[in-house]
C-alpha cells in the first residue's frame, strides 16, 4: 500500500469516526453514560499518549502526570472562569487577583505552556536521574506541586484548596475528540520525524546514542517538556468535562491509573493507549457498575457477592489478569494500522490457502 | 494453553458485561440495575412493580465510601426508610412505584461526576444529595446540563446552590452554623482563641472553618488556623500545637473518618478544652470513638433524637429489622441527623413530583420553587433566589462520654 | 521545662512514626535490593494487616489475635510475590511493577468491598494503649515504645542478614541475581523470605502505627507506604540501615515542619527533601553507586 | 603519507579511586593511518577509548583532535590526594568542550562498541538513520511538521548509499537484533560511518569472529578508510588482523604504553613478547 492511499484511507477513517459521533449524538440522549465514557476516554487517550511518549519511546520513567495535568487544568480554569462569577468562585479570597479571561483555546495552549515551562524546570535537576529514581523524583514534584496549588497564600490566584468552577466546558463530544485528536496526530507526527527516531535511539541504549551524536540532556529534555506540554492541555479538557477541578483531584493514583493505561495498551504503542484508555473508562465508569447491584436477579436467581464496592474487586482482577497474561499489553508496541489490517486480513487468506495446499501435501 | 483459556473466558466476560451495558444505556433503563432494574431493584419497590405500575425514578447521589462514607449511608437509609414507608406516589392521577437509583460517589470530586452521568442516563426526575458539599458542586454541571433538578440534603456549603436554579437544600448552610458554632463557644465556654483545623481540598471543612472564623474574630476572638491533607492520619502534632497556643476551643469541621482519629489522640494527649464541630460529627463514629475517653465533644446538627417520636420508633425499627441496614448504621440504632434529614428529603421529592403532575424534571424543577413542606427537622420552604431552604435553628448536642449518646445542650438561632 | 513540654510531643511523634515508617521501608528496600522491584502493594499490606486485626479480635481473645495477624499477613505477602510476582520473573521491569500496582489496587478495593467503606475502628491493645505522662507530656505508650522496637528488630535482621546461611543468600541475591543464581542459590526461596521478613516487619509496624492512628481505611496504607518508600530511597534503596535511618529522618521533619505551623507542606516536604538528597546523591545516603559498563 | 595529526594524547591518566587504569599514555594517528592499540586483557584499552571519546573525563591530561585541544583536566577533589599518576600540574581543570560523547562525535570521532550496542528494536536501515540524525539542520518544529522533507529525504538517500556499501541492503528491514553477529559488527561500523566522521574508533571489531570473517573484515577496513578517506584507530585481539592492516601499533599494559612502531618492530620487541604475544600470539 503507498503512502497515499494509507493516508486517503486514515483520512477517511477519522471523517467516518467524526460522522459517527455527529450521528450517534442526535439520536442517542445527551446524558447517556455512552458519551460520558467517550469524552473521558478521549482526554484519558491524550494523556495516556503523552506519557507514552515519555516511557514508551523515550524510556523516561516519569510519574509526573498529574502534576502537569494539574497544572494545566489550573491554568486553564483561572484564565477562563467569568469575571463576574469570579467573586462567588473565589469567596473567601475577595475575587482573586486575576480580573481578565481569555478565549478557551488559548487558555488550552497557556495550561499546556505552563505544564511546559515546569516540566522544563523540574527537568534541569531531576532528568539526570536513572530509571526508578526518575520515577520517585517526578512523583515527588507532582506532590510538591499539588501542596503548593492547595496553599492559602495563593489563594487569590488558585482559590487555595477549594474547587474552582464556572468555567466554560464543552458540550459536545465530538470537541474532546478533535482537541484530543489533533494532539495525539501531533504527537505522533514527532515520533516518526527524525526526532521521534533520536527518541527511540535513546529508550533503546542510552550510551550507543549519546556515540551516535545525540544529546542526552538536550533530546530527555524535549522529550519532558513536550509530554508535559500535552499533558497540560489534557488536564485543561479535564477540567471542561469535569466542571469543576480542585488540587486535591490530582493525586498520584491518577498517574498510576494513566500508567496502567499506557501499559495495557502496550507501552510503545500509540492506538495502543488510545484503545486501552477507552476500555479502560468503560470498564471502570459504566460497563461494571451492574455489580453495585445488590439486588440483581438473572433469571430467578440471586446474585451473590453483588454490593456497593464489587464493581471495583471485579476490576482490579480484570487488570491483574491483563497484566499477568498480556505482559504485552494488547497492542504490544505494533500499531493499529490501515495496512495492518489490510495485512491480517491477507494472512488470514493467504495461511488459509497454504493449509489447505499442506492438506494434500500431507 | 491454559493461559489462552483463561483469556478467551476474560474476553467473554468482557463481552458479556458490554451487552449488558449497552443494553442499560439504549433501553433507557437503570444502568445500576439494567435488565434485572425492572424485575426488581429495591426489595421494597418490587411488589407493585411486578404488578406493572408506572416506575418514577428518584436519584440518589451519595457517597458510601471515601471519607464520607458513613456519613453518606447513614442519610440514605433515612431516604430508603422513607421508601418503606411510601413507596408509591400519585403523580397527575396516576399511581406511580418510586425506585432509587443509588449511586456511590466515592466522596470524591473527581469520581462524582461520572456517577452522576450515571444517574442522568438512568432517566430519573429528580436526583437527592449529597452528604458533602465538595461532590454536590462538583456534579452540579453534570444535572443542570441534563435538566434535572437536584436536592442537597446536608451540603451546607453556600456554592452548592449559589447561582443555580436546579439545585435546591433542605439544610441550613454554613455562614449560619458557623455562626452558631462561634456564638456558643463565646457565650458558654468565653472561649477567646480558638484553634481551626480544616481539610485541604474538602470545601464543606474549608468554608465552615472560614465562617467560623469570620464569626468568631467578630466576637473579638482570636484564630490560629492549620490545615492537614487527604490520607493524613497522624494529629498528634495538630492537638500540640492547640495546646501550645493555649486555646480555648478546639474547632475541626472535618469528617468522621479524620474526626475519629483526632478524637483518640486527643484524648491520649491530654486534650481538655472542648473540641466543637458542624453537622458531619453528629454521627456514632464519633460517640464511639470517644466512648470512656477524657474528652468533650460539642457539634450543631440538623436534628435531635426525640424530636419526633413517630420517625424515631419507626427509623428504629427499620434498623433493627435489616443487619444491612445495621451495619450501614455503624452496627448500632442511634439516629444520626442525616438520616432524619435523608428521610425529609424523600419526601420534600414525592412533595415536588405530586406538585409537577408529571415525571418530567423540567416540571419537578419548576414544582420544587414552591414546595412547602414540615418533615421531622422541621418545615422546608425553600427561598427565591438560590433554592435554600429557609432555616433558623440549629441544635447543639454534647457527646455523652459515659453512655455514649448525645445529650441534648440547646437549641441556637443566630440572634 | 517549658520548652521541653511544649516540643517534646513533636520529637516524640516524630520519632515514633518514624519506627513505624522504618519497619515498612524495610520491606521496600529489600525488596527492591533483591528484584529492583517497588513493591507497590506493600502500603496496602500493611493496611490489611489492620483489618485482620481489626475482624480477629472480635472473634478472639487479643493475644491470639495478634500471632495470627501475623501469620496471615506473612502469609499474605508470601502469595502476593508467589501469584502476581515470580510469574512475571522474566518479563520486563514495568510489567512487574505494573502487576505491584495492580496488587495495590486489588487490595484496596477488597478491602473497600469488605469494610462497605467504612473506617474501622482498630482494638484498644491493653498497656501499649495506655496513656502516659513523660516532662509534662502526654501520650501514648506505644509512642515510647515503637522506636525501641524499631531498633530491636533492626538489630535482630541485620543480625540474621550477616550471620546466618539465608541471610548470605540474601546478600549474594541483591548483590548479583544472574550469578547467585548460577552459584546453586535457590533464589525463589530467598525471594519468599525476603517477601515473609517485609511483611513480618510490617504487620509489626501495623500493630504500632493503628495502635496510635486507630481508623482503618481502604486507603489508610497509601501514605505511610509512600513516605516509607521515600524513606527507604532516601536512605539508599536496599540498605537496611539507609532504610531505617532515612525513616527517622523523615517522620521527625515531618512533624518539625508541622510543629512551625507548614502544616500544607508537610508532605511536600518530604518529597522535597528526597529530591534534594537525590540531585546531590543519586542513590541515596548509604546507597551504593552503580556505574554503566561501556 | 602527511604527518597531520588526527588525534593526539597526551599525558592522559585514568584513574579510579586508586586504581590507575591508564597511566600517562600519550599517542599519535596521523591523517588517513590505521593505528591500532592491542594489550593484554585489563590494560587499559577500551577505557583510552572511553576518555578519547568523552565518556570519561581523564583524571589528568589532554586529547586533541586535529590539533585542537578537546579534552583537558587535572586532579581536582578527592583526587587531589589520591593521583598518584605523573604531570599533575601541566594542565587545568577545565574541560574545554565540557567532553559528553555527543559533543565527540559531532567533531568527526565516531566509534563502536567492544559489546555491540546497536537500538535493538529497531530495524538496520533505522539504525544507520538515526546516526544522520546529529546532522540534521532542522528543529523539533520544522521536523514534526514535515518543514524539513527534503533533509529527511537526502538523510534516508545517503542511508540507503550506505547499505548498499556495507553490503546491508537485503537485510534492510530485519530487526537489527536479530543479524548474525558479524552481520551486526557490519552494522556497528556503518552506522558510526553514517554520522559522517574523519576518524574512527573500533573497539575490537573481530571479536568473536571466526578466520574466514577475520580476513574479510581486514579487507573491509582497508577498504572503507580509502572509499570514505577515514583515519582509524582500533582495540584489536586479532593479531593476523591487526599486523596486515596497522600502519603503526601501540602496545599497552597495566595502563602504560610499553611499545610503539610499525608492525615488524612490534613483532620482534622482546617487552612486547613478553608482555603479550608470547602468550597470546595464536589466540
Amino acid at each position: 500500500m503507498n503512502k497515499r492511499t494509507k493516508m486517503m484511507w486514515n483520512a477517511g477513517l477519522i471523517a467516518a469516526l467524526l460522522a459517527t459521533l455527529f450521528i450517534l449524538e442526535q439520536i442517542l440522549p445527551s446524558g447517556s453514560m455512552f458519551f460520558t465514557v467517550l469524552k473521558k476516554g478521549a482526554i484519558y487517550a491524550l494523556v495516556a499518549v503523552s506519557m507514552n511518549l515519555l516511557n514508551g519511546f523515550t524510556g523516561l520513567f516519569s510519574l509526573g502526570q498529574a502534576g502537569f495535568m494539574l497544572l494545566g487544568a489550573y491554568a486553564y480554569a483561572i484564565l477562563t472562569i467569568p469575571v463576574e462569577s469570579r467573586g462567588s468562585v473565589y469567596q473567601y479570597f475577595d475575587g482573586g487577583i486575576i480580573q481578565f479571561t481569555v478565549p478557551v483555546p488559548v487558555a488550552l495552549i497557556a495550561g499546556g505552556l505552563l505544564a511546559a515551562v515546569f516540566a522544563f524546570l523540574i527537568g534541569l535537576p531531576v532528568l539526570r536521574l536513572k530509571s526508578d529514581y526518575l520515577a520517585i523524583a517526578t512523583l515527588g514534584f507532582a506532590e510538591i506541586i499539588r501542596a503548593v496549588f492547595q496553599w492559602d497564600k495563593l489563594g487569590p490566584i488558585t482559590n487555595g484548596s477549594n474547587l474552582l468552577r464556572n468555567f466554560p466546558s464543552f458540550k459536545s463530544v465530538l470537541y474532546p475528540f478533535v482537541v484530543s485528536g489533533i494532539c495525539i496526530a501531533l504527537i505522533v507526527m514527532l515520533i516518526n520525524s527524525t526526532y521521534g527516531r533520536a527518541f527511540k535511539a535513546i529508550r533503546d541504549d542510552e550510551i550507543a546514542a549519546e556515540a551516535m551524536g545525540i544529546n542526552l540532556a538536550h533530546h530527555k529534555r524535549l522529550a519532558f517538556v513536550i509530554s508535559s506540554f500535552f499533558a497540560g492541555v489534557s488536564g485543561g479538557l479535564l477540567a471542561m468535562y469535569q466542571t469543576t477541578i480542585q488540587a486535591s483531584m490530582f493525586k498520584s493514583a491518577m498517574t498510576y491509573e494513566i500508567l496502567l493505561i499506557v501499559v495495557i495498551g502496550g507501552i510503545g504503542s500509540v492506538t495502543g493507549s488510545c484503545i486501552s484508555s477507552f476500555l479502560f473508562i468503560a470498564c471502570s465508569e459504566w460497563w461494571l457498575r451492574f455489580l453495585d447491584n445488590e439486588n440483581l436477579y438473572l433469571g430467578g436467581f440471586h446474585v451473590p457477592f453483588l454490593r456497593p464496592g464489587f464493581r471495583k474487586v471485579v476490576f482490579a482482577l480484570v487488570i491483574m489478569i491483563m497484566v499477568l497474561f498480556y505482559r504485552q499489553g494488547i497492542m504490544g508496541t505494533k500499531e493499529f494500522s490501515v495496512e495492518g489490517i489490510a495485512d491480517f486480513f491477507k494472512n488470514k487468506f493467504g495461511r488459509k490457502k497454504t493449509a489447505e495446499g499442506g492438506a494434500s501435501h500431507e | 494453553m491454559k493461559k489462552r483459556v483463561l483469556a478467551m473466558a476474560l474476553v467473554a466476560a468482557m463481552a458479556g458485561t458490554m451487552l449488558t451495558g449497552c443494553g442499560g444505556n439504549g433501553g433507557n433503563s437503570s444502568n445500576t440495575g439494567s435488565d434485572a432494574g425492572s424485575a426488581g431493584t429495591e426489595a421494597d419497590a418490587s411488589a407493585p412493580a411486578a404488578d406493572g405500575a408506572k416506575v418514577v425514578k428518584i436519584g440518589v447521589y451519595e457517597p458510601a465510601s471515601g471519607d464520607n462514607g458513613a456519613g453518606g449511608k447513614q442519610e440514605v437509609l433515612g431516604m430508603q426508610y422513607a421508601n418503606e414507608e411510601t413507596p408509591t406516589v400519585e403523580i397527575g392521577g396516576e399511581e406511580y412505584t418510586v425506585q432509587l437509583e443509588i449511586v456511590d460517589n466515592e466522596s470524591s470530586n473527581d469520581k462524582g461526576p461520572s456517577a452522576a452521568s450515571s444517574l442522568v442516563s438512568a432517566g430519573v426526575s429528580v436526583v437527592l444529595g449529597s452528604y458533602g458539599s465538595g461532590v454536590s458542586i462538583a456534579a452540579s454541571d453534570v444535572f443542570k446540563e441534563a435538566g434535572i433538578p437536584a436536592i442537597g440534603v446536608t451540603c451546607t456549603n453556600p456554592q452548592v446552590t449559589e447561582g443555580n436554579t436546579h439545585y435546591f437544600r433542605i439544610c441550613f448552610l454554613d455562614p449560619f452554623q458557623g455562626t452558631v458554632l462561634a456564638n456558643f463557644a463565646n457565650a458558654n465556654f468565653s472561649a477567646k482563641k480558638a484553634y481551626i483545623l480544616t481539610k485541604l481540598g474538602d470545601d464543606y471543612s474549608t468554608g465552615l472553618g472560614y465562617y467560623f472564623k469570620e464569626a468568631f474574630t467578630g466576637l473579638g476572638g482570636e484564630v490560629i488556623e492549620e490545615t492537614f491533607q487527604e490520607g493524613n492520619s497522624d494529629f498528634t502534632s495538630y492537638v500540640t500545637k492547640a495546646k501550645n497556643e493555649g486555646a480555648e476551643v478546639f474547632f475541626a469541621p472535618v469528617s468522621t473518618e479524620a474526626a475519629a482519629l483526632i478524637i483518640e489522640q486527643a484524648a491520649a494527649q491530654g486534650l481538655t478544652i472542648p473540641m466543637m464541630a458542624g453537622d458531619t460529627w453528629d454521627s456514632n463514629v464519633i460517640l464511639n470513638a470517644a466512648k470512656g475517653k477524657d474528652v468533650q465533644i460539642y457539634v450543631t446538627t440538623f436534628y435531635q433524637e426525640g424530636g419526633n417520636a413517630d420517625f424515631d420508633n419507626g427509623f428504629k425499627g427499620y434498623i433493627n429489622s435489616n443487619p444491612t441496614a445495621t451495619a450501614n448504621n455503624g452496627g448500632d440504632d442511634t439516629i444520626s441527623a442525616v438520616s432524619a434529614m435523608g428521610y425529609d428529603a424523600y419526601y420534600v421529592a414525592l412533595e415536588a413530583l405530586k406538585a409537577a403532575g408529571s415525571t418530567d424534571p423540567a416540571a419537578v424543577n419548576e414544582a420544587l420553587w414552591k414546595v412547602n413542606y414540615t418533615g421531622v427537622s422541621g418545615s422546608i420552604t425553600f427561598d427565591e433566589v438560590n433554592g435554600d431552604a429557609m432555616r433558623d435553628t440549629a441544635y447543639v448536642k454534647c457527646a455523652n462520654t459515659e453512655s455514649g449518646e448525645w445529650d441534648f445542650v440547646a437549641e441556637q438561632g443566630v440572634n | 521545662m517549658d520548652w521541653i513540654t511544649k516540643n517534646l510531643p513533636y520529637l516524640m511523634a516524630g520519632v515514633s512514626v518514624g519506627g513505624q515508617y522504618a519497619l515498612i521501608a524495610i520491606g521496600y528496600t529489600m525488596v527492591y535490593g533483591i528484584l529492583r522491584l517497588i513493591n507497590f502493594a506493600h502500603g496496602d499490606i500493611f493496611m490489611v494487616a489492620g483489618l485482620i486485626m481489626v475482624y480477629a479480635t472480635t472473634a478472639m481473645p487479643i493475644y491470639i489475635a495478634i500471632p495470627l495477624m501475623i501469620v496471615v499477613t506473612v502469609f499474605l505477602g508470601f502469595m502476593v510475590e508467589r501469584v502476581a510476582y515470580k510469574p512475571l520473573r522474566s518479563a520486563p521491569r514495568m510489567s512487574i511493577m505494573i502487576s505491584a500496582i495492580g496488587v495495590s489496587y486489588l487490595l484496596q478495593n477488597m478491602a473497600l468491598y469488605v469494610t462497605g467503606g467504612l473506617s474501622q475502628q482498630y482494638p484498644t491493645i491493653p498497656w501499649i494503649s495506655d496513656t502516659v505522662t513523660i516532662f509534662g507530656a502526654t501520650t501514648k505508650r506505644v509512642t515510647l515504645i515503637t522506636p525501641v522496637l524499631t531498633i530491636v528488630l533492626v538489630v535482630a535482621l541485620v543480625l540474621l542478614i550477616k550471620k546466618t546461611k539465608i541471610g548470605m543468600a540474601m546478600r549474594a541475591a541483591s548483590r548479583d541475581f544472574e550469578t547467585s543464581q548460577l552459584m546453586g542459590i535457590k533464589i525463589n526461596s530467598v525471594i519468599s523470605m525476603t517477601f515473609i521478613i517485609g511483611t513480618f516487619l510490617a504487620a509489626v509496624g501495623s500493630l504500632l502505627f493503628f495502635t496510635n492512628y486507630t481508623g482503618v481505611t481502604p486507603t489508610a496504607g497509601a501514605m505511610p507506604g509512600l513516605k516509607a518508600f521515600v524513606a527507604a530511597v532516601f536512605g539508599g534503596i536496599g540498605s537496611i540501615p539507609g532504610a531505617v535511618i532515612g525513616a527517622f529522618i523523615i517522620g521527625i521533619c515531618e512533624n518539625i515542619i508541622k510543629g512551625l505551623g507548614w502544616t500544607t507542606f508537610s508532605d511536600a516536604f518530604t518529597f522535597a527533601l528526597l529530591i534534594v538528597i537525590l540531585i546531590a546523591k543519586p542513590t541515596g545516603l548509604f546507597g551504593e553507586k552503580a556505574t554503566d559498563k561501556v | 603519507m602527511s604527518k597531520e595529526h588526527v588525534l593526539k594524547v597526551e599525558n592522559v591518566t585514568m584513574q579510579f579511586g586508586g586504581v590507575i587504569a591508564v597511566d600517562n599514555m600519550n599517542l599519535e594517528v596521523n591523517k588517513g593511518e590505521i593505528v591500532s592499540l592491542i594489550g593484554p586483557n585489563g590494560a587499559g584499552k577500551t577505557t583510552a577509548f572511553n576518555v578519547i571519546t568523552g565518556v570519561y573525563a581523564p583524571t589528568n591530561g589532554a586529547v586533541y583532535y586535529k590539533d585542537r585541544m578537546i579534552i583537558q583536566n587535572c586532579p581536582q577533589g578527592k583526587m587531589k590526594k589520591l593521583y598518584r599518576g605523573e604531570n599533575a600540574t601541566q594542565y587545568t581543570g577545565q574541560h574545554v568542550l565540557a567532553p559528553t560523547p555527543d559533543k565527540i562525535t559531532r567533531l568527526g570521532i565516531a566509534r563502536t562498541f567492544q559489546n555491540i550496542r546497536l537500538f535493538k528494536s529497531q530495524t538496520v536501515f533505522e539504525n544507520i538513520l538515526i546516526a544522520k540524525h546529529m546532522l540534521r539542520t532542522s528543529n523539533i518544529f520544522t521536523a514534526t511538521f514535515r518543514l524539513n522533507a527534503k533533509e529527511e529525504q537526502q538523510m534516508r538517500e545517503e542511508s540507503e548509499k550506505l547499505l548498499k556499501i556495507m553490503d546491508l541492503e537485503d537485510v534492510r528491514n530485519e530487526l537489527a537484533t536479530s543479524l548474525p553477529y558479524g552481520k551486526q559488527r557490519h552494522l556497528e561500523i556503518a552506522r558510526a560511518l553514517a554520522t559522517k566522521p574523519e576518524l574512527l574508533l573500533l573497539d575490537e571489531p573481530a571479536a568473536g569472529m571466526n578466520p574466514q570473517e577475520t580476513l574479510e573484515l581486514t579487507q573491509f577496513i582497508g577498504r572503507i578508510r580509502d572509499e570514505f578517506g577515514l583515519t582509524i584507530f582500533m582495540i584489536e585481539h586479532h593479531m593476523d588482523l591487526v599486523m596486515e592492516i596497522s600502519d603503526r601499533i601501540y602496545v599497552l599494559d597495566f595502563g602504560k604504553p610499553i611499545a610503539e612502531g610499525v608492525p615488524e618492530e612490534i613483532r620482534n620487541n622482546p617487552r612486547v613478547i613478553e608482555a603479550y604475544l608470547g602468550g597470546a600470539q595464536d589466540e
